[in-house]
């Protein structure tokens, strides 16, 4: 009946573009409400014990603290649109540069992660699923169940205590003293990205000792968003291969192993896609911990360390930049989803 | 007997019931409406006391929130329903609330219809509940009285069952047994049988003929089967897309049906006499989209007897193409295919449809083709003109009517074929009849979208320059590009929108008749989005990491 | 031979019947024990002839219907023989029984939208179902064939690339309709087919699933609570109730002149434009997970008679063709002594019901 | 009395596989955990902050030993003590957070879904957006505040874990309640003249908050981690405050390249196997309420040979 109800591809992205902004918005304005309203004065807290009252005054001042409430938000707004995240603190940096020389690190972390537990999730969700109830079944659950159900710091305590020595792995920081030092030297570091760069140098030495570096956090943190694949997949396969189009298909004597690929699985791996973009958020969280775990030098790191040191601008800058990475993500999620599932679009 | 009387309890003027549909996420955001369905648009209906008034008709005919209407679940969006005198829009919630007492409703999926989580008792005992009755055990002797008159006896048996464990036609008895505990004069009957067993459904319809004549009711009994109307029903009101199509006393509607589309439904029942034929010349698609119904009368699309006059359209002209096109071989279609090219446009609905991809003589041509294959087919009637524009035709329908429910023997149809009787036995009742509603109003070129489109363009193309003066002036002072290096998002994003705003503009602006005017509209908002989007993004171009400090201490704090 | 022959003959009944089935039986496992939905069917069907299988809801017309598609959950068992083409489906391998559907044995569904993939386009669908039973075909037959299929269930070849989602209910149910029958199967299952349907739309797809011997030469076993369906659409008809069939016939044989009680009744009760006063049946439907001794109908039954609340009745020859099973039609020879006494049954209360 | 204890059951009596015993040794686990966290008094046998004994100082890091069970750490902890005492902290803090997340995500989203309009779509804003952030940056975030406000308490950590998990359930409520106030019952309760509030109280919350005990217990689950998480950050409650596991794991990072594994090992294997209890309990539950996943226990079919006429 409703044949071409309302929309098409183009305008449903547009929609779902549009949309972004409000929901930043939002997202800046809960990190607003949360860092900046609740907690008073982020100047003494940080700094009381350093400063004396006068000169705390005169830090409120410049940064605008003074100003009335309505005003300090109008100021933070235009400040994010600009990408002005201002100066931390504790160390005087350049927050967009601290995101900058570290953003890098977490994404490569992240996605490395990600890759893992799509190679290693996926398929084993798939055949936990497709032989329900069968002892692999039972197996691979127990498996993603123990591997969400371990701490990342308790699983990186494990690697590093245990399998780091044996396969001689380095178990802190993202790469080499040397690597690091003779990239900088050389100019090397044209993205700030470690991964991107040495793969950019062609250097096979630093390639190797980068890649060393990454695999057991790497490991750490993909195992832990395995678990959930795993589980996403298995249960997205059990409602598809009951639904009336997989019989539809038995009927009309489509074989059953095209049957299962074709009908279930790809169904299966579309609202799983879906979540995706949320686990991505899992896995930020969660490269908080890892970097911890394996003082590897990127933004979760530096977070924690800025959390220690009181300092609210770096803070507050740093939650920005995920809070913004996450609705840029969930929108392109929606978009893929869009593509591949046609129903979404109308 | 002195029911069915002729006292009017229920009365409803020029009823219309529109719903906002829900448009994408963004528009759900924002709380816009991406079109209205006219669920029940101007119906006029007056229950008599004792009286059982049939609304018959397929999916998406209005007649379920008809009756929705009547009890305030549907908010009337025009018109009026008195009950007893009493205007159920002036009601406050609670006294509306209260009037439901009088008027209850049997639903058609009982298992739906019951709270799984209560019990048998709770269920019918809590219609009691929430008037008022505050004690249990009077509840309680209520409850076994009325499920005792709907025949779930032993009572005991049933008072702590959950719906679960009843069988459909249990479960509808629990739902009549509600309904009837508080009392009420007017019983809204929503399809009660048609989610039963066959052999059920008897049953359940003697039992509400029981009632009926035990509490005195009086029924709007919603179906859209015939046959148990015909049997169930004093008068029958045969509704078609919000519409009220045909009415009269239900011996005359089967003796004698006027309107096409009653004939088509009373040809379409399966009927279990083996000496039948199976009907051959039914009505062909299906029921229209409700959003954006068809021109003139709703019915004519499926219409066997329609006329010139009934609303031709572009929608039409495509279901007769394609309609020709399987009848055609491979070959065939795929040569008219290519001189026609596609047709997905002629489903936004104007009596001004151009087709033709390769030609005006061949698109003629392909038309004559089509026209010889059914040269009966009434909507040739309907074009006035076909004229050459462009590489194709543009086909000139005639201005349909939409016919008004008009007094035709002892029945009322809305039907063109149906012209005026003016001297009827109930003269005062046709006086209220609805004038007929002018054509389908030709837009006239502004709609709100089009203005909202406008606005939130032109605002987001210009409201960065404006936010950013400062710095556009800094930056002409300088005269160096390089010195700033941050990006100007809120340029790229204001381009962004201004750019949407303005193709949205260019290729749906104006409403149904696309005023040229609107299209330079959103032509200059869409350059302007594209301006600002440069804007913003020559700043980011030009930012370089060696240069990154800041130049400028009066926008950087 | 011309479709036109085969047609008249087909009506003769003269010809080997496509489909045999002989005493099938499906049970299902629940956790209170196994219902006996289908328990002793037999029945044949000659080609290019509609057998309509009418009943109440929890008959097991349905199962039947599914258990010669071999579509059954899990738990569930049949035997029994179905002889098609000369040989047994049910005793076959699985993959080789498998290999017959769809292109020998289609199946159409209640809920057409739910029966298509919805991230497939049809023509994704017609070139899978296509390609998975003729190989050899290129992309461009394929295309043909679908089209073809298609065309004659009133779609227009404009909306080959559209997904399901895209289409009206009525259109779906052509699709599926389309879908089962592209490949030619010479018998197809269609399970209340247009139970979701609106009246005039319903009517259409009668009128197509009665032109099916036309355009096809397909057997059809359709399924169907509406007994006004039946007599519009089949050649002939088989009454079920609580897992038997208990009479069958030509549908105009036994529309006019019903010889179960039960057929009698279900006709009474049903509702048409030609009732003038309501009747029904008392009672409900037995469980199946122990249903009643002898014949099942009898707790309902107006006329049971002492022998049928002991033995299982005959299944005899109809006077005027077809078979029925029940004791007041005979065998005489069988009623042991004082069995055609009339029944004492226990009361049936007015609640008592499906 | 015993129709509850019947409906207690049906999980069990329902079912059959692996859900089964999913929830079976789900249940098992976390009764364990629950058992030492009330008794933790009694079955730990020193304070979870007790360096010394009878006037006699624990070894610094001694290997487990018949006095030390598990060891000690370099605080001079028993590990043992520390372990069970954990359980006492985790579970305290995840209750009260749950209970926070009920009370307040559960009438906020039967309210939200029921009204609809304004109030629904900027709330449903709010929430999606917190719902889309990272939980555990959040719950660093929150952390990081209310420690500033509250110290490092059990209520300050529970408080924080609300945060983040408040949306899940405002989330499910809220959707269940956009469905189920499409279902007939309820509009045969307006019908029959029920005001909202009737309607949300005995029409619509006993059907929405069926599917609270799933999430409630995956999120225990959840909850158990970032309580350690932010334990090992330093976040959460300070040593001394309370045996938390996360915290002590930290602690035990700098001894695992000496060869000390036993003050890392239990409590991480103790996070290990709560999660991985609740998980099973959560898991199973959800195989068993929810139809699409449930396998209902069939009793074999036996088809008796034919009887001959």
């Amino acid at each position: 009946m409703t044949r071409f109800a309302s929309g098409s591809l183009p305008r449903y992205i547009l929609q779902r573009v549009l949309l972004v902004l409000p929901m930043i918005w939002v997202i800046l304005t809960l990190v607003f409400v949360v860092l900046r309203v609740a907690p008073g004065d982020p100047v003494s807290a940080a700094l009381g014990d350093r400063l004396d009252d006068e000169a705390l005054d005169q830090r409120r001042e410049a940064l605008g603290f003074n100003d009335p409430i309505v005003v300090q938000y109008w100021d933070y707004l235009v400040s994010v649109v600009r990408l002005d995240f201002g100066t931390t603190f504790s160390d005087n940096q350049d927050v967009l540069e601290v995101v900058r020389d570290n953003g890098g690190a977490t994404l490569s972390l992240t996605l490395a992660a990600f890759v893992i537990a799509l190679l290693v999730g996926i398929p084993l969700g798939l055949i936990a699923g497709r032989y329900r109830d069968t002892v692999p079944d039972v197996l691979i659950r127990l498996f993603g169940i123990l591997s969400y159900a371990a701490p990342i710091f308790f699983v990186g305590y494990l690697l590093q205590a245990y399998v780091a020595g044996p396969l001689g792995l380095p178990t802190s920081g993202a790469a080499g003293v040397e690597t690091v030092f003779y990239m900088e030297r050389d100019g090397l570091n044209r993205t700030h990205i470690l991964l991107i760069d040495v793969f950019l140098s062609g250097n096979s030495y630093y390639i190797e000792d980068v890649l060393k570096h990454l695999a057991l956090p790497a490991v750490t943190l993909g195992l832990l968003i395995c678990g959930v694949f795993i589980r996403l997949v298995r249960v997205n396969i059990l409602q598809t291969m009951q639904s009336d189009y997989v019989e539809a298909a038995e009927a009309r004597g489509i074989a059953p192993t095209k049957v299962t690929w074709r009908h279930a699985f790809r169904n299966a791996l579309v609202p799983v896609i879906t979540v995706i973009g949320l686990q991505f958020a899992l896995l930020l969280g969660g490269a908080v911990l890892t970097e911890t775990t394996f003082n590897w030098p990127g933004l979760g790191d530096k977070l924690v360390g800025y959390i220690n040191e009181r300092d609210y601008v770096a803070v507050q800058g740093i939650v920005t930049v995920f809070a913004v990475a996450v609705v840029v993500i969930s929108v392109v999620v929606d978009i893929v989803n869009a593509l591949i599932d046609p129903r979404v679009r109308y | 007997m002195a029911w069915p009387s002729t006292e009017p309890i229920v009365d409803i003027r020029d009823l219309s019931v529109h719903y906002g549909l829900r448009g994408g996420s963004l528009a759900r955001l924002i709380g816009s409406d991406a079109g209205t369905v006219k669920a029940v648009d101007g119906i006029n209906l007056t229950l008599r006391r004792g009286e059982v008034v049939g609304l018959v008709g397929e999916s998406g005919s209005g007649k379920s929130t008809l009756g929705r209407a009547l009890l305030g679940l549907a908010p009337a969006t025009e018109g009026s329903i008195e009950f007893e005198g009493q205007d159920l829009a002036d009601l406050s919630g609670r006294r509306l609330r209260a009037l439901r007492r009088d008027i209850q409703m049997v639903f058609q999926d009982p298992s739906a219809a019951l709270n799984p989580a209560m019990t048998v008792e709770e269920a019918v005992g809590d219609a009691l509940r929430v008037h008022g009755m505050r004690s249990a055990s009077e509840r309680r002797t209520k409850v076994i009285d009325a499920l005792e008159r709907v025949g779930l006896s032993p009572v005991e048996l049933f008072l702590e069952k959950y719906p679960r464990d009843l069988s459909g036609g249990q479960k509808q008895r629990v739902v009549l047994a509600r309904a009837i505990i508080t009392g009420p004069s007017v019983l809204v009957a929503d399809e009660p049988i048609s989610m039963l067993d066959m052999s059920v459904r008897a049953k359940i319809l003697q039992l509400m003929l029981d009632l009926k004549q035990d509490l005195g009711l009086t029924y709007v009994y919603i179906t859209h089967d015939l046959a148990s109307a015909k049997f169930f029903c004093d008068r029958i009101a045969i509704m078609y897309l919000g519409r009220v199509v045909e009415i009269g006393p239900t011996e005359e509607i089967f003796a004698n049906p006027r309107h096409p589309y009653t004939k088509a439904l009373l040809r379409a029942i399966p009927d279990p006499d083996p000496g039948r034929q199976l009907p051959r010349d039914l009505p062909r698609g299906e029921v229209p989209d409700a959003a954006s119904p068809p021109f003139g009368c709703a019915f004519h699309p499926r219409c066997n007897e329609a006329t010139p006059i009934c609303g031709w359209e572009s929608r039409d002209l495509r279901a007769l193409i394609e309609g020709h096109w399987t009848r055609r071989s491979a070959e065939e279609y795929a040569g008219e295919r290519s001189i026609v090219g596609d047709l997905d446009h002629l489903d936004k609905p104007t009596t001004g449809a151009t087709i033709g991809s390769a030609g005006s003589a061949e698109t003629r041509v392909f038309l004559d083709r089509v026209r010889a294959e059914k040269p009966d087919e009434p909507i040739w009637g309907g074009i006035d003109a076909i004229n050459d524009v462009g590489s194709g035709v543009r086909v000139q329908f005639r201005e349909g009517v939409d016919p008004a429910l008009r007094r035709a023997g002892e029945v009322q149809v809305a039907c063109v074929l149906y012209p005026d009787e003016p001297t009827g036995v109930e003269a005062a009742e046709s006086d209220r009849d609805r004038p007929p509603p002018p054509p389908e109003p030709v837009s006239a070129g502004i709609n709100r979208r089009t203005v909202g489109l406008t606005v939130v363009g032109l605002i987001a193309a210009l409201l960065p320059f404006v936010a950013f003066a400062g710095i556009t002036r800094e930056f002409v002072q300088n005269g160096v590009l390089t010195s700033y290096s941050r990006i100007n998002v809120l340029g790229i994003l204001g381009g962004v929108v201004a750019f949407g705003c303005g193709w949205a503009l260019l290729t749906k602006g104006g409403g149904a008749e696309r005023a040229p005017w609107w299209k330079a509209v959103g032509v200059v908002v869409a350059l302007l989005g594209v301006l600002q989007f440069l804007h913003g993004s020559s700043l980011l171009v030009a930012v370089s990491p060696c240069q990154s400090e800041r130049v400028d201490s009066t926008w950087c704090r | 031979m011309s479709i036109e022959m085969s047609n008249a003959m087909s009506l003769e009944m003269s010809r080997e019947p496509v489909i045999s089935a002989r005493d099938v039986r499906v049970w299902y496992g629940t956790t209170r024990g196994a219902i006996r939905a289908v328990d002793g069917v037999s029945f044949d069907l000659a080609p290019g002839e509609t057998l309509g299988l009418v009943g109440e809801s929890g008959c097991g017309k349905s199962t039947l219907g599914r258990g010669l598609m071999g579509l059954l959950p899990k738990g569930a068992k049949r035997d029994g023989e179905v002889w098609f083409e000369g040989k047994d489906i049910l005793s076959m391998r699985p993959k080789d029984s498998y290999r017959l559907r769809g292109s020998h044995l289609g199946m159409i569904f209640q809920e057409p939208l739910t029966r298509l993939n919805p991230l497939m386009r049809i023509s994704d669908h017609f070139q899978e179902s296509i390609k998975q039973h003729d190989p050899s075909l290129t992309k461009d037959e394929i295309k043909q064939r679908a089209l073809d299929a298609l065309r004659l269930m009133g779609i227009p070849p404009t909306r080959y690339r559209s997904y399901p989602h895209e289409f009206s209910g009525g259109m779906r149910q052509r699709l599926m309709i389309a879908m089962a029958l592209v490949l030619k199967p010479s018998f197809v299952v269609a399970d209340e087919p247009t139970t979701a349907l609106d009246v005039l739309v319903e009517a259409q797809i009668v009128q197509i699933l009665n032109d099916l011997r036309r355009n096809f030469n397909t057997s059809l076993l359709l399924i169907t609570h509406n007994v006004g369906i039946v007599a519009e659409a089949c050649d002939r008809v088989a009454v079920m109730y609580a897992g038997r069939i208990v009479e069958q016939g030509r549908v105009a044989d036994v529309f006019e002149n019903p010889q179960h009680p039960y057929t009698r009744e279900l006709l009474r009760s049903t509702i048409s434009l030609r009732t003038t006063g309501l009747n029904f049946i008392p009672g409900a439907p037995p469980d199946l997970v122990d249903p009643p001794d002898g014949c099942r109908f009898h707790p309902r039954c107006p006329e049971a008679m002492a022998v049928c609340a002991t033995r299982n009745p005959v299944n005899i020859e109809r006077p005027r063709g077809g078979r029925v099973e029940c004791w007041l039609v005979g065998p005489e020879d069988e009623i042991p002594p004082g069995g055609k006494q009339r029944l004492k049954q226990e009361e049936l209360t007015v609640a008592d019901e499906a | 009395m015993r129709k509850v204890l019947r409906a207690m059951a049906k999980p069990f009596t329902d079912t059959t596989g692996t859900a089964r015993w999913m929830l079976v040794a789900g249940i098992v686990i976390t009764a364990i955990f629950v058992i030492c966290a009330i008794f933790a008094p009694l079955l730990a046998p020193y304070g979870f902050a007790q360096a010394s004994a009878e006037g006699v100082r624990f070894p610094k890091a001694g290997p487990p030993s018949g006095d030390h069970l598990f060891g000690t750490d370099r605080l001079f902890f028993d590990v043992f003590s520390r372990t069970i005492w954990g359980a006492r902290t985790a579970i305290q803090v995840v209750l009260l957070s749950i209970l926070i997340c009920v009370v307040v995500g559960v009438p906020l989203g039967l309210v939200s879904g029921y009204y609809g309009g304004w109030f629904d779509r900027i709330l449903l804003l709010v929430m999606d957006a917190l719902f889309a952030f990272p939980s555990f940056l959040l719950a660093i975030v929150f952390s990081f505040l209310l420690t500033d406000i509250l110290g490092g308490s059990v209520l300050a950590v529970a408080l924080s874990l609300s945060a983040i998990y408040i949306p899940q359930y405002y989330r499910v409520v809220r959707n269940t309640t956009v469905s189920a106030k499409e279902a007939t019952y309820v509009e045969a309760a307006r019908a029959i003249g029920a005001s909202d509030f009737v309607i949300m109280r005995r029409y619509l919350f006993q059907n929405v908050v069926q599917s609270v005990p799933v999430i409630g217990t995956l999120n225990a689950a959840d909850a158990i981690l970032t309580l350690a998480g932010l334990g090992f950050l330093g976040l959460g409650i300070q040593s001394t405050d309370a045996a938390e596991w996360g915290h002590d794991l930290n602690r035990a990072l700098e001894d695992a390249g000496s060869g000390v594994w036993w003050t890392g090992l239990y409590p991480g294997l103790a996070i290990v196997l709560l999660v991985t209890g609740l998980t099973l309990v959560g898991e199973g539950l959800n195989e068993t309420i929810n139809p699409t996943l449930r396998v209902r226990r069939l009793l074999p079919v036996h088809m008796p040979a034919r009887e001959e006429r």
